[in-house]
């Protein structure tokens, strides 16, 4: 299993049924993959659809219906659009059970960075800010460090997604949750050393009494 | 196409409920929303179903109380009703009555206002700043905030412990589907409130509304009221 | 011709083609009958409607298809439905080219309160307030007195609608144009002299020098 | 039924104007609203005749400059905008260019807090408060207000001299339907301009599309853009 499988199959874990989902760009993309079976997941799109599919077979693609990132999607049985104001307003009213994204770095509070690296790379927050600020739950899936830097710090060198704390954070080294003391390490990979999350992370870790292997 | 997710046929929205298990979720005391203009869009058995289990203090919060004899003014005649928050009481005496012997307070707020508050709640906003209401009795107790030279209300979002919501079509995902002048607070109340029960004249099979017609996303609906009959269609 | 029906006429001069137009319950619902020949109004109603017209034939009416009073209507070819949301946008965002209401009173500043009588009548101020606030031009049709006591007077004692001037004042006797020195009394009704319709208003009415017959 | 008006088949919208009349329509320096994210939902053919008419110093406000090839990249690329107040640039290595290079100034807006600052321009508000951006850089130059305990920034609506809209079909009353996630910005755009200019795939007949069914009203649109071809139908 690859780190990002691995990343995706245990933020699926997470997945409720029956709720409502947004999956940012990339990595966290991956998560719709490891849906339990039986369980029914309401991806919305900020794009202004909720209960979009797999892309289509070649030639029924359609240019009126794609994802956020403008790839050919389909619409499941059910599938309901909107604009872009019914979107934000599902996902800054708190009506989005779940959202996954990807980050830059996270701080000792959780908050999160996940949208410039000033000079560099300009993208723009997009919906990001929204997302964080809106959504019930936040998971961040991101590997650990970036060319063996951290991106889990004592203090965000980036400009932040927003003031307030993520839900959980999952790495390839493990699962951290922001609590008022800082970040708890929950979870650690099977053959990971605890020392080693340590090693690899700025920010100080609390080690939860109840520390378990990383489920998937 | 390879679907993500378990089958769509799986309801969303667990069984449809009767009106009276609707009503049971509606605790005496409680904040509810409830769509209608004038009567039109009401959900009536489950307005029905509030004054047959005696519901006590509730807190109203519709766009008027329509006339005794008619939807949420019948839920007033019956006692049911603690305070209501409204745009309009004038075409039900029965409101106004109650009002001055005290038995019922009620909050008369601008029509406009009243949408865009319930709005900002189920949109997550603070407040908006409108001119509605600035120099009138509307103003009393409210901050006045200046923006480039124009003065504002501030006015604060609206929420409620349920809405009660009337529909045309619903599938079981709860997806739904208002007619025509029916449709008025109905979509907006579905955003602002803890617990949706929606009671749409007819409930159609998962995949037959067309994605663009639909008005209410489902995920925004806890429960639909089952239809009163069932059409007997000879099938086992 | 009636007194309403005069008011009315008068106040349909003021309809422009393609115009979007909100009418007010009682006397303003008259003035549909007067829309000029070839011209085309689309009239809202606040309960979420644009080209709504007459009462269907008996037993085509549809409960889910009335005014803002409750009266059945019907739906003209090209009609559009929305939620309140959308209609109190369109209302409070300058989208109503014209609305057209009744009056209680009118100040010497085209200040209107038309929505309660404390201790009297408390109907709730439904739409009026958003109406008199957002619509591009405001239009009071209404009785220039009340069992002969004046409803436009020099300072309302009714609570007010509206901090907003209206734009015009339409009554049996002329029409009156709010300007900042007062109120211009601009046409009166054939066969009425100058002096009996400033006997009949409480406020100061400035003479127009262009002072004409009331047009129908 | 006695129709109190005209006959429905007059036109509202005035005869459907070519690209190059709408663009035309559109002055060198305006600010201007275009409808579609990541491209799906351009009113292309509209964009495509400011490229040749060679609009200049427009302010464009939008989701995102798409990609230099598509849509409202395409109007970067020609160098006809000045200014983007935007979402996102992350896909259009030309927005970041000109940004470098000085030629185009660019500010990055939420995405939810340009809808609701455009929707505030639509719908009468002086004003949103919202959480969004707290303790961020979009914090900047603007009012923190506190209510009940909780802060919120203050976000201003946002108003366009001309918004153009991209719709799967019209009628000749100007009334807009769109298709799945090509809607987007496209309604509330269409709310927020003082001149109105639609495309939309198709123009059908007045009284086709249901009431119900129609996501912009046809008293929003000025101006609809005609089809590019006209179908020989063997009509006289």
């Amino acid at each position: 299993m690859d780190t990002r499988e691995r990343i995706a199959r245990r933020v699926a874990l997470e997945l409720r049924d029956n709720s409502l989902v947004n999956l940012g760009i990339g990595l966290p993309t991956l998560v719709a993959r490891y849906v339990p079976a039986g369980m029914r997941i309401n991806f919305q799109s900020e794009n202004g659809i909720i209960g979009f599919g797999a892309r289509p077979p070649e030639g029924m693609e359609d240019v009126h219906l794609t994802d956020a990132g403008g790839a050919f999607v389909s619409a499941q049985p059910g599938a309901v659009s909107f604009d872009s104001v019914m979107s934000f307003a599902l996902i800054r009213g708190g009506h989005i059970d779940l959202t996954v994204l990807g980050g830059l770095q996270v701080d000792r509070h959780g908050r999160l960075a996940n949208w410039i690296i000033p000079g560099k790379l300009v993208p723009g927050m997009g919906g990001a800010m929204d997302l964080v600020t809106g959504a019930r739950r936040v998971i961040v899936a991101m590997n650990h460090t970036q060319k063996g830097t951290p991106k889990i710090v004592e203090t965000l060198t980036l400009p932040p997604t927003a003031d307030r704390a993520v839900t959980m954070i999952v790495t390839e080294l493990g699962v951290m949750e922001p609590s008022p003391e800082g970040l708890v390490l929950t979870e650690v990979t099977e053959g990971v050393e605890v020392e080693a999350v340590v090693a690899a992370t700025d920010a100080p870790l609390i080690i939860s009494p109840d520390l378990r292997l990383m489920a998937s | 196409m390879t679907p993500q997710t378990a089958p769509p046929d799986a309801p969303a929205v667990p069984h449809p409920l009767t009106p009276a298990e609707a009503a049971a979720l509606v605790p005496d005391g409680a904040r509810v929303m409830i769509g209608a203009f004038m009567g039109v869009g009401t959900p009536g058995r489950i307005v029905d179903a509030l004054i047959e289990r005696g519901a006590r203090d509730l807190t109203v919060i519709a766009n008027d109380t329509a006339r005794p004899e008619v939807g949420i003014g019948r839920l007033i005649a019956a006692g049911c009703v603690r305070r209501a928050i409204v745009a309009h009481i004038g075409t039900n005496p029965e409101t106004q009555r109650r009002m001055i012997a005290g038995t019922i307070d009620v909050e008369l707020v601008p029509q406009g206002t009243l949408a865009e508050r319930i709005r900002a709640a189920g949109a997550g906003l603070g407040g908006v700043l409108t001119p509605t209401g600035l120099g009138t009795v509307v103003e009393e107790g409210k901050r006045r905030i200046e923006v480039e030279g124009q003065d504002y209300l501030l006015e604060l979002p609206l929420r409620a412990d349920v809405a009660l919501i009337a529909a045309r079509s619903a599938d079981h995902m709860g997806n739904l589907v208002y007619s025509l002048t029916a449709r008025n607070f109905n979509p907006v109340m579905a955003m602002a409130a803890a617990l949706v029960i929606a009671e749409p004249n007819e409930i159609v099979p998962v995949g037959v509304l067309p994605p663009d017609a639909i008005h209410t996303p489902g995920v925004l609906v806890d429960h639909l009221v089952r239809r009163g009959e069932r059409i007997d269609h000879g099938h086992a």
